[in-house]
């Protein structure tokens, strides 16, 4: 067998960070359901209990404000835990744990307490019906006191889940279903359009990745494409395409954290293509695209040649049946056509 | 009990079992989209407390809703098209496997968070009292949703309100890969029932007319006015968790073990000593129920799928 | 005594609202925390128990995700319940509810169900600490499904609640805890910056008033202002004052329900004005007025002649001291600066 | 137990008791910003309680949080700086009076959404496990919170990881308006400790050496790893529930009858008959305990309002 180099998956990429600040750090613990013996819904923490034992692997009942209260405790009194939440949808059932109470103790105590913990949980629509794929980002953003990170490739899964163990604040940190990777039990569905490869491979090594620093996956100069998590990876096939086929240069960036998000990178870029579509898999309405397009509109608004093309799912719960499903999630042609919108006027 | 009672009893135990069966392997195909969420095993419980059902009463269901759907006598064509994610399913493909629901039989629905429905359960059976129609409620869960804050708020407030439902846990001993033992500090889930002020039973939920019997008391009590019943039914679910799932987290000698207390088998030797069914019979009644399932299969296959502009008007009524 | 002719305080304008429809149809319920025979923390429901009795008016345990399960079990089998969460904050209490299960129901079940809710809750800060000040808006407009009111006026608190309580949908309905005027428990606080006289009084005859229609405060020509509840009549003060001290004529518009938005009057008015100051006072960052901002730089940036301005809290959780939280939340003075800026650009 | 210890007691129970008085009196003239929930009437719990603590025990507390603070030990000027929204409050003025916290004297905080310190609390208990510092949790709460989906995750999570904390409730028979008959079906709150796996105790919560007692009891156990108690201690709220609710919904008999049940009377009468303390001792206590008040007022008044930038930094450590 030869040699292990690097990480290939972010669900590998996960567990390596997961492994590496337990390591180095025993005020680290895991809280979720089924990240025992299972290793998690998406195999994330798969082995874990075996390196570390029940005791920093904790497997929780049903109960997810029982989870985050509990982690949320845990940080007040010297633990650095890591909750796993099965899948985002779910964070309306620990959203005051989260809200009122992770977010708002440090203000709250004047400085004296800090919650340093990280809430792990997947986003994305992936045929499972309406409760196992909504993206929730946004209401995150919205909430002050909390870190968002949003990573789309191994690299920044590892090196952004380490940098928000280190964390001394809360930070909900968004993990797409579609980018695990992996073929275990609810792992990447092939054949599926949003299934693809991921690129940017972790390395073992130690390293992290500061918060709040965009990273320009693609450098071009006609359009500024900002895209999270999977749409990522459509906006650079879709760039790729529209390089090949029209000539047409787009730089696409990915934040890596919505909060603090790099609001420079994204600005430089504006002023420099002059055009701006914001991609994001939640619902456009009120969503993750609507503040980026916001803060241009505020920051940048003189240097907009055209008008801001937001593309994001359309303002439904996610349908089952596939074929809808599709049409609700940005799609690559519905990227493509932004792009060539905002590029025409 | 009557013998047509008896009789249907075995009917639709043996649908819901030969359903699944023929889903699972429709499933592996690859002609199901999604996830799905099997009920072998459980059927003794569904169909015991359904059976005791009006068409008007009411029934929550969870993610494992098939069994609860087809107990409640909706259509299996609509079903099955569900979860063909056709237009012509009974959610006409927007639900899918986790989602079932059929109002007009009085499904209010399945979920996919668990522990949810059981505070709509007590929403239904508050407008039943309200509306004074004699209807109750059936509210189904697992084990897994008893830890749920949702289950605590909806089954306190259906004890304070004393509202006309039955809470039926269906204690299969797994919440998807975690064993009960890890999840409650108790012998039994129906020892919560009275930090609530209501009566709570366990019930060998494999033996169909033990269930039948309890929900028979519970839901008259209900329906009478003298509120809820906590009833645990002990159990096992035969396939992993869902889909993939090969349920390798729990002991081989414990799968057997419950193979060997099949509900659907147990039932059927207690019918064969009674008297009410021989061989010939239920090969005509497993028959009947394979090709109902056929011809599901075949609606299923030649419906058309949802199309897309309808299905967004579903938003907003 | 004379003959009462009209409604001047906006608790008063909904209770009436609940009573008329509770009159009109059988199937309108109350539920929530106190609101039996104390009323409600802020009095809204005073003295409907006793015209409706305990079955139509029911206290609840303190159980949010009861509540909101409750009155959505009821809605889909023919009633019509309006619940009360005795502050916005407590909403987190019961996400699932309103998010994966209220909003989604109907699309879910192919449209089989409808989920006829009206979800009533005050949002706004007013010294009572970081939980009980949220407002919390911006999360309801994200979330597919449902709609979201929000009344200024005593008119627009009664014809919306009964428009609400009408419509087949589940419907957020936020209140204004300074806008409510009365001097019952929790009323208006004198001597607030805040605690302003409230003005439209709502008659008493049979109206309702539709969604989805923006109603234009004051009409300018220079710059627009979209404001919603407390801050409508923020921005209705600085209008006068910037139209006496310095001749600038502000048009203010408020949306009245935010799903349904109104983006034509939004954007017809952009349109004339050229300017745009989005005002609300929930947190800036992912806020309603990312999304107002966000609406008009894609369908109306080529008629911008300035930056847009959003004027939010800061983002931070709501502070106690009152002297930070004052300056935390939108001030006259923000406000006027902000539209100042626009115009100087 | 020691007189040192009996008259520690009293001084603290008197201190909470004169805290509250003068808050109150000091409220109505608007030197006081917001809104507050007084402790008045239910000092035996807190303060039973608390005397069993060390220095690095945690308490959570709810938004009737004063009394738990006093009692924990913490800097009774800090909390009246805090009520006034000052820099020098044990939160900078930031939290106010629902959300007390000293976290180096082991109080968490407070909190103004019923029931989320719960599973706060457990939290800190797991975390006190790992650690194996010995410490323990007391979770203090109200009936009201019985009902939350809070309560009933965090008593299970603690019951089945056998968590060191003791969970209090401070049954006042009232959550704001509401009788605790119109909120629960049971006559105890402590009957729901069952249906964790866990015991519950219903106390005379006006009694403070029996509070002190019982707690004394499940604090050991706690400590010696033998999982969590829920202590029930019935009270009554001397006040309205919060600033100006005057709590007229109460019957005036009922309101009669537990102010007859004074906890600080009642052990005041005890100290006398057991000669611990006499008219010039108690005197005495309650000249330094009213001295101590006022110096905190002083020292509320004279300090600066928190300033803006340095309280904006708190969002993000
Ligand atoms: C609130 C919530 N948390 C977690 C999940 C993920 N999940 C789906 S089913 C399941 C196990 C449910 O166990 P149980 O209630 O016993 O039902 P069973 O699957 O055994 O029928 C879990 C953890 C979920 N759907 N909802
Ligand atoms: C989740 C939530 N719901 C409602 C409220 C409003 N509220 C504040 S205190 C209170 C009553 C609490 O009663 P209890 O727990 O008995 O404590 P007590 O006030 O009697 O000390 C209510 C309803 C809240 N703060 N949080
Ligand atoms: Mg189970
Ligand atoms: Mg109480």
């Amino acid at each position: 067998m030869p040699e292990i180099k690097q990480i290939d998956t972010i669900a590998e990429a996960l567990r390596e960070a997961l492994r590496e600040e337990m390591q180095r750090d025993p005020a680290v613990i895991l809280l979720g359901e089924d990240i025992g013996e299972f290793g998690g819904a998406f195999q994330v923490t798969r082995g874990l209990i075996k390196e570390f034992g029940k005791e920093r692997v904790r497997n929780t009942p049903i109960s997810e404000t029982a989870i985050i209260g509990t982690a949320i405790g845990a940080a007040l009194t010297g633990m650095r835990p890591v909750a796993e939440i099965q899948y985002a949808d779910f964070l309306t059932c620990c959203m005051d744990q989260i809200v009122n109470q992770a977010a708002k103790i440090r203000l709250m105590t004047g400085g004296q307490a800090k919650v340093p913990i990280v809430i792990r949980a997947q986003v994305g629509s992936a045929t499972r019906g309406a409760q196992h794929g909504q993206s929730v980002e946004a209401w995150f953003m919205h909430t002050p006191g909390l870190k968002v990170a949003v990573p789309s490739t191994p690299y920044e899964a590892k090196g952004l889940l380490k940098m928000a163990i280190r964390d001394d604040n809360p930070v909900m940190f968004f993990e797409h279903k579609l980018l695990y990777g992996s073929r275990s039990p609810g792992g990447k569905l092939k054949g599926t359009e949003g299934a693809v490869t991921t690129v940017k491979p972790a390395p073992y090594e130690e390293y992290t990745i500061p918060f709040g620093k965009a990273d320009v996956k693609k450098e071009g100069k006609d359009v500024t494409v900002v895209a999270t998590l999977l749409m990522v990876h459509k906006a650079l096939r879709v760039a790729e395409r529209l390089e090949k086929e029209e000539g047409i240069s787009v730089e696409v960036i990915d934040p890596c954290t919505l909060v603090p998000l790099d609001e420079e990178t994204i600005l430089n870029s504006v002023k420099k293509t002059g055009r701006l579509v914001v991609i994001s898999e939640d619902c456009t309405r009120g969503g993750v695209g609507s503040e980026i397009a916001a803060i241009v509109a505020e920051k940048a608004l003189d240097f907009l040649d055209a008008p801001i093309k937001r593309v994001g799912a359309l303002n439904t719960p996610i349908p089952f049946a596939p074929n809808v499903e599709k049409h609700v999630i940005p799609s690559e042609e519905r990227i493509f056509l932004a792009i060539k919108e905002v590029l025409s006027s | 009990m009557e013998k047509v009672k008896l009789l249907k009893i075995y009917r639709k135990m043996l649908e819901i079992r030969r359903f699944e069966e023929k889903l699972y392997s429709l499933f592996l195909t690859g002609i199901v989209p999604g996830t799905m969420h099997q009920y072998i095993g459980q059927e003794a419980i569904a169909v015991g407390v359904c059976e005791n059902l009006r068409e008007n009463d009411y029934i929550t269901t969870t993610h494992r809703g098939h069994g609860h759907y087809l107990a409640k006598g909706a259509p299996l064509k609509e079903l099955m098209a569900e979860l063909f994610a056709k237009k012509t399913g009974c959610c006409r493909g927007m639900g899918g496997s986790m989602h079932i629901a059929k109002l007009s039989s009085g499904i209010l629905g399945g979920g996919g968070i668990v522990g949810a429905g059981i505070p709509i359960a007590c929403g239904a059976a508050l407008s039943a009292k309200i509306r004074k129609k004699g209807q109750i409620v059936a509210c189904f869960f697992g084990d897994g949703a008893v830890n749920t804050g949702a289950f605590h708020e909806g089954v306190n407030l259906a004890a304070v309100w004393k509202l006309p439902i039955i809470f039926v846990c269906e204690n299969n001993l797994y919440a998807f890969s975690t064993p009960i033992k890890e999840a409650v500090a108790i012998e039994n889930i129906a020892e919560r029932a009275r930090g609530y002020g209501i009566p709570g039973i366990a019930v060998n939920g494999n033996d169909v007319l033990e269930v039948y019997e309890i929900a028979y008391q519970a839901i008259k009590k209900a329906r009478e006015g003298r509120g809820p019943t906590l009833i645990e039914c002990k159990t096992y679910r035969y396939k992993g968790h869902a889909r993939f799932d090969p349920g390798t987290y729990r002991p081989r000698e414990e799968v057997e073990e419950w193979l060997r207390k099949d509900p659907l088998v147990l039932y059927q030797r207690k019918l064969i000593e009674m008297g009410i069914i021989d061989e010939k019979k239920s090969e005509e009644i497993e028959q009947e129920v394979r090709k109902s399932i056929e011809e599901a299969i075949k609606f299923a296959k030649a419906s058309p799928e949802p199309d897309i502009k309808n299905s967004l008007e579903y938003v907003y009524a």
